[in-house]
């Protein structure tokens, strides 16, 4: 039997040892992510089967929850650990192909993708806190990393206010376990009906700062177009497929779990929507491709946090379900909107429209696979944007906005308008050529097949969702698997 | 609690008054980042005060005294004075 | 100044909040203890052979924690150091120590590293543990920097400390997995309450956390000091 | 004189002043200076919830005589792994602090006008 808590565990210890290996030879570190994702991978893909209705419980030190530490992976962790890992195993080939870096790079990149995955994998509420830092200390280290103007200031942002969030995060945490006496989360979502409505509230919005700042939320996503634009390309992939994807789970999982369907869920409905037009409108008017990809990457987010807050209008497994797929749908067509317009600069970042004139015509495939990464967004026919999309039409029609569809609708007229701006302008004039690596042309490659696979075959995409949100939407059976018939 | 601790604690908590204005008022960094400790050891002082003698040591090792000599190193290069 | 009126309103307004609510729902020092913290308190002892019940918590029933907030202790290492490396640097003139404080602290500085040893040894049974240690440690270094112009420590023996220290509490983690089917469960024999050779892994764990600590932030001060 | 006030009170004050001076700060260390107080107070706050009337601290030092009133034992734990977070963090914000002194050539937020709040 193969633990799933080695996911953890190697990946830290492997983490661990780059320095070592680094005063070996200097090509080694390199090897490490890979190696050591793909190990993370095969782990978890070994216990797919155990995986039924109700969750996966792993005891540490030895003793029972609530008292000790227990990580808890039901279908919805799980998915999520999935998209995850294969996000991050590409992206380490493609650091894998890159020119040497320092090899303290590598450990941030693995320290990162080992924080998404530990969020999405723990059953306690606090474990969950030191998982977000280590995601979020690493991220902003991350952004920095290219030590420009632009991606310090991002970084700075960032900290700030990923600082003062997730500070309020643990303040939630600690108010929870006050009236609870528990850490842990299945333990808490059993002693909820206790807890006075107050108390409830109040910890409900401390959670959702802290959590905002991760997915985006209108107010707390100051920090997320600096960053985005200032970071490496591939960085800003990770920022949008892997890290606000952790965020995602972390909300579903505390809101719905927990919190059983929180009724302030309605915040985050106008919020989430006012965020969904800003960000479309700012994404309107940029000028710099990258930046206009960050807004509509926040738009997007805005859409996905509606269509989640939904839930507290009506309960419906089919609205988890859009759920997962708008987030498979983001974190697969963003990533690669992200790493081929990196192709199409060329590594010059040079993100302004004018100057990406004609790249589309010099690198044909980075054109093509960008124009289908903006289809996929837009919810084109034939891509898996189609069916997210379509299901949240649906998601937002069951739940009673049928007048929101118009809204929703109109907003996608403005992102037809300013992707096909750029789709327009990448392929007409001459430009420059530019190269693009065997590898990075791969993984592009890799990231659209699965955009077209899910696409066009959607069947098997939906199920392993509609189990996933199966999975999500019975709490009691998640509560009894990890305390027992209580 | 004892109400001589009490008092003391009284006569502390005034003094962290004073060090948070003075952090927030001062131009001086080398002012303020001293006064930043000085909030560090008087919360170490409270902790001990609350049973917390595990907590109190780390404060005072973490918060009084590491964080102010990497604070130190990085106002060297940032500049001391507010304006710079 | 408009911007400092918002701020005001909205930082009092946030405490407000806060302060209310807090004073009504949990008045101070009148909350029994409850759930996990009753067992720790009264199962503590038997079950981990610690008489420090917070050292067991920190270090086997929340573990997996403390093996976390090592992780982004050495996430702030490697940042700093990935952030800070290749710094134009320039020649600075630095003032000269005094003869007192170069003697002083020549004396002090072995006596601050056994002080810093003295409390991850003992942190099962007083206040303090790894992480105050290591601390200890790296104020010690800290000292020797201020007040020696040519003290430097290995940067290769630092960093293979650190992850040689966070290597081994990972192989200790898994010894609990091979050996009881459960990460960082205490394998090792429990002992007499209240000795030094006593508690299980705990004092282990606390010696690794406290050379990791000690080299971490000894690393960090050194890259703060070399720019 | 109520020591819920004395220490609730000062506690909740010092993450009034960090969250005022981060937001109003004219210099990037003094905004992670406030980061730091709102940290510090929020530390002192979690352990006051923990304190129990006349309870003592968790450690049984007299061993096979135990204390029958301690203090919750389980907010000391979590603030402790918080304190570090909390330096670890600062730390990272002051790597970027420096990185950007060097860029930009000052700290000061009124000079910087890259940085727009």
């Amino acid at each position: 039997m193969v633990s799933p808590i080695l996911v953890i565990a190697l990946s830290l210890f492997f983490a661990f040892v780059i320095p070592l290996l680094g005063m070996l030879s200097k090509k080694l570190p390199r090897w490490v992510p890979p190696i050591s994702i793909l190990v993370n991978l095969l782990i978890l893909l070994s216990n797919m089967d155990k995986i039924s209705g109700g969750a996966m419980l792993i005891t540490t030190a030895g003793i029972k929850p609530p008292i000790a530490i227990n990580l808890a992976i039901d279908r919805f962790g799980f998915l999520f650990a999935l998209l995850i890992q294969t996000v991050g195993f590409l992206l380490s080939i493609y650091y894998l192909a890159q020119d040497t870096k320092d090899e303290r790079f590598y450990m941030l990149f693995l320290l990162n993708i080992l924080g998404a995955s530990g969020i999405v994998m723990t059953g306690d509420l606090f474990n969950s806190f030191v998982f977000l830092e280590i995601l979020e200390i690493s991220s902003f280290g991350l952004v920095a990393v290219q030590k420009d103007k632009k991606s310090l200031e991002g970084a700075f942002k960032y900290m700030m206010i990923g600082a003062i969030g997730s500070s309020l995060y643990l303040l939630g945490i600690i108010v929870l376990y006050l009236s609870t006496g528990s850490l842990n989360m299945a333990d808490i979502a059993r002693l909820m009906p206790n807890i006075p409505d107050s108390i409830k509230l109040f910890a409900g919005l401390l959670f959702l700062i802290g959590i905002g700042v991760e997915v985006e939320l209108f107010p707390l996503n100051a920090w997320a177009p600096d960053a985005y634009e200032g970071a490496q390309d591939s960085i800003s992939t990770q920022l949008s497929s892997i890290i606000s994807k952790a965020g995602i789970y972390l909300a579903a999982r505390i809101f719905f779990t927990i919190f059983n369907g929180f009724y302030a869920l309605e915040v985050v409905l106008y919020l989430g929507i006012i965020t969904f037009i800003i960000a479309e409108l700012a994404a309107l008017m940029q000028k710099n491709v990258k930046r206009m990809l960050a807004y509509s990457s926040i738009g997007q987010m805005g859409l996905l946090l509606f269509v989640f807050a939904l839930i507290s209008k009506r309960a419906d497994i089919f609205i988890f379900t859009t759920i997962i797929l708008l987030a498979l749908n983001h974190a697969f067509g963003k990533g690669l909107l992200f790493l081929s317009l990196g192709a199409l600069t060329g590594g010059t970042r040079e993100y302004y429209i004018d100057s990406l004139k004609g790249s589309g015509k010099s690198n044909v495939l980075a054109g093509l696979l960008f124009t289908m990464g903006a289809f996929t967004i837009l919810g084109m026919p034939f891509f898996f944007g189609f069916w997210s999309k379509i299901s949240a039409l649906i998601s937002i029609m069951k739940a009673g906005y049928v007048y929101l569809i118009g809204l929703v609708l109109l907003v996608s007229l403005f992102e037809i308008y300013y992707y096909g701006r750029v789709i327009v302008n990448i392929f007409s004039g001459e430009g420059k050529a530019q190269k693009t690596g065997f590898i990075y042309a791969s993984i592009m490659v890799i990231f659209a097949l699965f955009i077209i696979a899910f696409g066009v075959w959607p069947h098997p995409v939906f199920s392993f969702a509609h189990k996933a949100a199966v999975a999500l939407f019975e709490r009691t059976t998640y509560i009894t698997s990890i305390m027992g018939g209580m | 609690m004892h109400s001589l601790i009490l008092f003391m604690v009284l006569g502390l908590s005034l003094v962290l008054v004073v060090a948070t204005l003075v952090i927030w008022l001062s131009k001086d960094l080398l002012v303020a980042i001293l006064a930043s400790a000085i909030v560090s050891l008087i919360a170490s002082i409270f902790f001990l005060v609350l049973q917390a003698p595990d907590v109190a040591i780390t404060e005072a090792a973490i918060g009084a005294g590491l964080t102010t000599g990497i604070l130190l190193y990085a106002m060297k290069i940032a500049g001391r004075y507010e304006d710079d | 100044m408009i911007r400092k009126i918002v701020a005001f309103i909205f930082a009092f307004y946030f405490g407000f909040i806060l302060y209310s609510f807090i004073y009504t729902h949990f008045p101070f020092g009148e909350r029994p203890l409850k759930g996990v913290a009753a067992h720790y308190v009264e199962k503590g002892v038997q079950e981990e052979g610690a008489t420090n019940i917070v050292t067991s918590i920190v270090t086997l029933y929340r573990g997996f924690d403390t093996l976390g907030e090592v992780t982004v202790l050495f996430l702030a290492a490697t940042g700093l150091g990935l952030l800070l490396a290749g710094w134009k640097e320039e020649e600075k003139e630095k003032p000269e120590p005094t003869l007192i404080m170069e003697t002083t602290t020549k004396y002090l500085f072995p006596l601050v590293l056994l002080f810093g040893s003295y409390i991850f040894i003992h942190g099962h049974l007083t206040p303090g543990g790894g992480f105050p240690a290591g601390v200890v440690i790296a104020t010690g270094y800290f000292m020797m920097f201020i007040a020696q112009k040519e003290f430097k420590p290995s940067e290769y023996l630092l960093s293979a400390t650190e992850s040689f220290a966070g290597t081994l509490y990972v192989i200790t983690g898994l010894l609990g997995l091979a050996l009881a089917f459960s990460f960082l469960a205490n394998v090792a024999p429990l002992g007499v309450p209240n000795t030094v050779f006593s508690a299980g892994i705990i004092p282990i764990i606390y010696i690794i956390i406290g050379f990791k600590v000690g080299s971490e932030m000894t690393g960090i001060l050194q890259h703060m000091k070399e720019v | 004189m109520n020591a819920g006030h004395l220490f609730y009170g000062s506690s909740v004050f010092l993450m009034v002043m960090g969250v005022f001076i981060a937001l109003t700060g004219k210099h990037l260390i003094k905004i992670l200076l406030g980061i730091d107080l709102f940290d510090v107070g929020l530390n002192l706050l979690i352990i006051s919830f923990g304190y129990v009337n006349g309870g003592t601290a968790p450690i049984f030092s007299r061993y096979p005589h135990v204390f029958k009133n301690v203090v919750d034992p389980v907010p000391q734990a979590l603030v402790l792994t918080a304190i570090v977070i909390g330096v670890a963090e600062i730390a990272m914000g002051l790597a970027i602090v420096m990185r950007i002194k060097e860029k930009f050539g000052t700290c000061n937020i009124s000079k910087l006008k890259e940085l727009k709040w």
